[in-house]
């Protein structure tokens, strides 16, 4: 017995899978998304904060919101960065290739901004405030990845 | 719920959460593991407080959060204090059901040990009855270097 | 103990698969019916505690999926992992601390979205016990073995339970499993796990309870007659099982005894009126009978065939149908106390107890009730 | 029992290290417990309730409460999990304070743990977002930081060379501090010659990964002052939370931590935080938060974090001294973090720092950030509060 080994126990192939329900204002937004390429964000009636994504309440006013608007699709880079380092996605198990570049979009007519990649061909194009476009993945299925990245427009 | 969603068809999203673990043992459950990996033996450690017999070892006691503890060897034979028998395959099960679990008191040990109990026909399992451990050379420095239990005649 | 009582509760239907609801809808739910139960608005709640679990709820920090459904943007909140009846008693001393009138308290889970044998099979240590395979119903089945072995309560006697709350459960509308059954069903059901039938089981529920806890002298702006809190206590035992007399619940009599100490209650055998135990298996409600001292050691079994658990017997208990009839899991114990609140108030319909003043309710955390909170509420101050 | 004031009297912390391959995770735990109650001159016997936190996904073990209690002591007493990600250790401070005042208990251990070796900390961090709307193009916890970083320099022109001279200021801090991981100095030209992890965000920059546990105890009043001769009373608590997707933040200001810390000084009168507070320990996971955040907290006027910074305020023997241990950049055992920055306050406000002390500190603040924009404050003094 060695007593400088140390021992290591593995979870090994061990995980948890998860049917998440996605909600009723979600639903619209990925089903828009995915079958006419629109964005539907949510208005609160109070304070009129146009959300995205859309969510059922209002933080700031605590009361429920059905005003449903169309956002985008274009928009502009709220904030940014590129990123340089790799990790692995904990949701497929593969490290993404880097560097890419991840970004927050203001969607014209959207109160909040919506985290997405951002595509770098040219690095020097990204800044904040630059105008953005989507680019759609060709097979939709209903998810945010139903978007491929964000591009510079301008 | 208002009309802008009375129609929407409600969606689910299929994921996973899928982190890779490695638990360091540490040097108590380590030399633990490791003992019954290269010697077949179950060690507990003795409270030189309470002088109850731990197993499997704790760096410090459970009862009296000391940690004056001395090793020692317990036997690989012992009493079932409680059991259970799975009969639906459960996800967490390893192995095909039905499967015996049971806290096994070794001569020796003050407190039980979880495992399980094979090659025997479930309904003559009892508390009170006799079990002795089996050890199993491919299954490194972890619990499973003692592969189940057996009734001991 | 008379410094706080709960002045408003409110709780979503108990359901097997809310697909329609995440976390925010089931908490928006809740929450708005404790508010309206109070007659109170989101700004007449102080701070808010929300409870949740991060494996249960497949992500790290759940609690933030539920911060603004439950008012809590521009609130202080803290949120509890593990029972709701350990976040109501945050909630409670964040007001006896004198730091806010009034607690607003959330616990919710859907079961539905994950396999709980897997979740329940990271609660085991990884390094002593992981890989052996077991679950919360494994780990249970052992218990229950070794409660019935020393107590000598027979299969029929659990499955007694499970035709009682399951009855019970009829009167219950928010209730999962309503069903009348008879114990040679509950006998005749599929053997999960040696000794327990698929009737001694809870099932796998979706469901969210929200509670507004307040200070004595804020209980006055509340709709309804408060329901005082004159007892809390918690206790945890040893983890690894093999530590413990698994067919006993040391922390749970340690924790009632406090509890009663504290509201005054010498004989709770007598003195209790209703109670709402934590029966996510049927053995478990005659174990913890015992263990609080609600019936004598070894009775619990004999007592329930004689009727005296029954809606209509001295000591009702899971009047409401209990978890056996719908079983969110950290939500579990919010609800039993705020069924307790409902009996308390007269308000439980067909399950409504003769006039009961003094209740208790009991939440449990961990494997193999390892450990518990225990509730003392009383309609009077 | 009654609503009492609440005060530190003692504090351990574990050597924290990037592993500790000789411990699993109860044994980490009891190490910080065990120097806790030696330097109160308590036993276990004496404790009357254990608050502890951690993130699950970190360790992948579900009721880490009932788990931990042969490392915690917690075998037979009232233990209670509190968990809100990054603020974890600050938001189990805040509960020890309510469980104490609330008069049920009158001696409370805190504790906070992680052991971030035992995951992949990027793919464990990611599970705390959004399944639906963060998770899938969520970059890490960097990668938000970053954005925020980027937004403020775009607002108010700052560099990285003014991050930069934060993350100087700790390491060296952390020179001192002989539980700390991450113990070099470094330049200027050192942090912005390192690795660009995220752009404007260097290796050099953000903190490691560690393992690590602290533990606090918290007594009541009529104790408090038996158990030492410098209690460390709790004066306020305040905290805020405005998460709900990633892309609602107000990118470049932490609107949370300015509301939390305007409650705080609300409570305890403070009309000047620069002046009237003697040091502050900063839950700063990177170092431009060490120029944003004390804007937020009304330490200097906005955009003129960075000039405070240069000015030497927040050193060692500045006006203000920011996170003498060395901070979170020097390590961060993420559930012990936030639990670490109060007890280090409470080291300075009970004289007990050692070669980290900040001479004669009568009010002392305590913050937690997590990675959702949460923000918890703890104030800290030295005398009893008179509110």
């Amino acid at each position: 017995m060695s007593d400088t080994e140390h021992v290591i126990i593995e979870s090994g192939a061990a995980r948890q899978p998860f049917n998440y329900a996605v909600g009723l204002h979600g639903s619209r937004f990925l089903q828009e998304l995915r079958d006419h390429r629109r964005f539907m964000a949510v208005k609160c009636p109070r304070c009129a904060k146009v959300y995205i994504p859309p969510r059922r309440v209002c933080g700031a006013c605590f009361v429920e919101m059905d005003e449903f608007v169309e956002v985008g699709p274009q928009g502009t880079i709220g904030t940014f960065t590129i990123l340089r380092y790799a990790f692995i996605d904990p949701e497929t198990g593969v490290q993404k290739p880097v560097p890419y570049g991840y970004g927050f979009i203001r969607l014209d007519g959207a109160d909040t901004l919506f985290q997405h990649y951002i595509d770098i061909q040219d690095e020097s194009r990204v800044k904040i405030g630059a105008r953005v476009e989507p680019v759609f993945a060709d097979e939709r299925k209903g998810t945010v990845k139903d978007i491929r990245c964000f591009r510079i427009i301008d | 719920m208002n009309n802008s969603l009375k129609h929407i068809e409600p969606m689910v999203h299929h994921s996973q959460i899928n982190v890779p673990y490695t638990w360091w043992a540490g040097d108590t459950a380590g030399r633990f593991l490791k003992t019954l990996r290269d010697e077949q033996t179950i060690m507990g450690t003795r409270c030189n407080h309470c002088a109850r017999v731990t197993v499997p070892p704790r760096k410090t006691c459970p009862t009296c959060f000391t940690e004056n503890q001395t090793w020692t060897a317990v036997s690989d034979q012992g009493t079932v204090v409680a059991f259970s028998v799975a009969r639906r395959q459960l996800a967490a099960l390893v192995k095909k059901v039905p499967v015996i679990f049971a806290l096994i008191r070794l001569d020796g040990a003050d407190t039980a040990l979880l495992h399980t109990i094979s090659q025997v026909d479930p309904a003559e399992v009892t508390i009170g009855m006799r079990v002795r451990a089996c050890f199993s050379k491919d299954a490194g420095a972890t619990i499973m270097a003692i592969s189940h239990f057996v009734p001991t005649n | 103990m008379d410094s706080a009582a709960i002045v408003g509760v409110g709780m979503t239907a108990i359901e097997k698969n809310k697909i329609r609801d995440g976390f925010a809808d089931m908490v928006w739910e809740a929450v708005n019916l404790a508010l309206d139960d109070a007659g109170m608005t989101i700004d007449d709640i102080d701070n808010v505690v929300t409870t949740s679990n991060d494996f249960w709820d497949g992500r790290t920090i759940s609690c933030m999926a539920v911060s603004d459904a439950s008012g809590a943007r521009e609130k202080n909140v803290s949120c509890v992992e593990g029972d709701g009846t350990f976040g109501a008693f945050y909630g409670l001393t964040r007001i006896l601390s004198g730091s806010y009138g009034t607690t607003l308290v959330t616990a919710h889970s859907k079961g539905s979205e994950s396999v709980s044998s897997l979740i329940t099979n990271a609660a085991f240590d990884p390094i002593y016990q992981r890989a052996i395979g077991m679950d919360m119903v494994s780990a249970c089945a052992m218990q229950a073995n070794a409660y019935m072995h020393r107590s000598r309560t027979t299969p029929e006697q659990l499955a007694r339970v499970s035709v009682k709350n399951h009855g019970n459960a009829r009167h219950n509308p928010k209730a999962q499993l309503p069903m009348a059954i008879t114990v040679e069903e509950v006998l005749a059901s599929e053997m999960i796990c040696d000794p327990l039938h698929k009737l001694d089981c809870s099932p796998v529920s979706d469901g969210c309870c929200a509670m507004i806890i307040a200070a004595k002298d804020r209980v006055g702006t509340a709709a309804k007659p408060p329901v005082w809190i004159k007892g809390a206590a918690f206790c945890a035992d040893a983890f690894h099982l093999g530590d413990r007399d698994l067919s006993r619940a040391a922390a749970l009599t340690r924790a009632a005894k406090k509890a009663f100490d504290m509201a005054g209650i010498t004989d709770p055998a007598t003195q209790v009126h209703v109670a709402e135990l934590y029966d996510a298996f049927t053995y478990q409600e005659l174990m913890w009978l015992e263990a609080m001292g609600l019936c004598a050691d070894n009775q619990a079994g004999h007592l329930l065939e004689a009727g005296v658990f029954d809606i209509d017997g001295t000591l009702p208990v899971n009047a409401s149908g209990g978890l056996l009839s719908g079983h969110p899991v950290i939500a579990a114990g919010l609800i039993r106390m705020a069924e307790v609140v409902r009996q308390l108030r007269g308000e439980a319909g067909g399950a409504q107890a003769k006039d009961p003043t003094v209740g208790v309710a009991q939440g449990v955390n961990g494997l193999c009730g390892q450990s518990h909170c225990v509730w003392v509420l009383s309609a009077e101050s | 029992m009654g609503k009492q004031r609440v005060a530190i009297v003692g504090t351990g912390q574990t050597f924290h290290k990037s592993h500790r391959p000789d411990v699993n995770g109860q044994e980490l735990i009891n190490e910080a417990v065990g120097r806790a109650l030696v330097d109160a001159d308590l036993t276990i016997r004496d404790i009357d309730a254990i608050v502890i936190g951690n993130m699950d996904h970190f360790e992948g073990i579900n009721y880490v409460d009932c788990w931990s209690v042969d490392g915690s002591g917690g075998f037979m007493k009232p233990v209670i999990k509190l968990t809100t990600g990054g603020t974890t250790g600050s938001t189990l401070a805040i509960g020890g304070y309510h469980m104490v005042a609330s008069g049920l208990f009158d001696r409370v251990l805190v504790i906070g743990w992680e052991k971030n070796s035992e995951s992949d900390t990027t793919g464990a961090i990611t599970t705390a977002f959004d399944p639906v709307w963060d998770r899938l193009v969520f970059a890490g916890a960097i990668s938000g930081l970053a954005a925020e970083a980027q937004a403020y320099m775009a607002r108010y022109s700052a560099t990285d060379r003014d991050g930069a001279r934060v993350s100087v200021r700790d390491r060296k801090h952390a020179c001192n501090n002989p539980y700390t991981q991450l113990r070099k100095e470094v330049t200027v030209d050192e942090v912005l010659a390192s690795p660009m992890l995220a752009d404007p965000i260097h290796l050099l920059d953000v903190c490691p990964r560690s393992d690590g546990a602290c533990a606090v105890i918290m007594a009541g009043e009529h104790i408090a002052e038996k158990i030492t001769a410098t209690p460390d009373w709790i004066w306020a608590t305040a905290n805020r939370h405005t998460y709900t997707y990633l892309g609602d933040a107000n990118f470049g200001r932490l609107d949370s931590l300015a509301a939390a810390s305007r409650e705080i000084y609300a409570k305890a009168g403070i009309r000047e935080p620069a002046k009237e507070i003697g040091v502050i320990e900063l839950y700063q996971p990177y170092s431009f938060a060490g120029i944003m955040w004390i804007e937020d907290l009304g330490l200097t006027g906005y955009g003129q974090g960075a000039e405070f910074v240069w000015s030497g305020a927040t050193d060692m023997d500045g006006e203000i001294p920011i996170n003498p241990s060395g901070g979170v950049i020097a390590c961060n055992p993420i559930g012990a973090t936030g639990l670490i920055r109060c007890a280090e306050a409470a080291l300075q406000i009970m004289g007990k720092a050692e070669g980290h002390q900040v001479p004669d500190v009568d009010l002392a603040l305590s913050t937690g950030f997590g990675g959702c924009f949460w923000s918890d404050i703890l104030l800290h003094g030295r005398r009893k509060p008179d509110f």
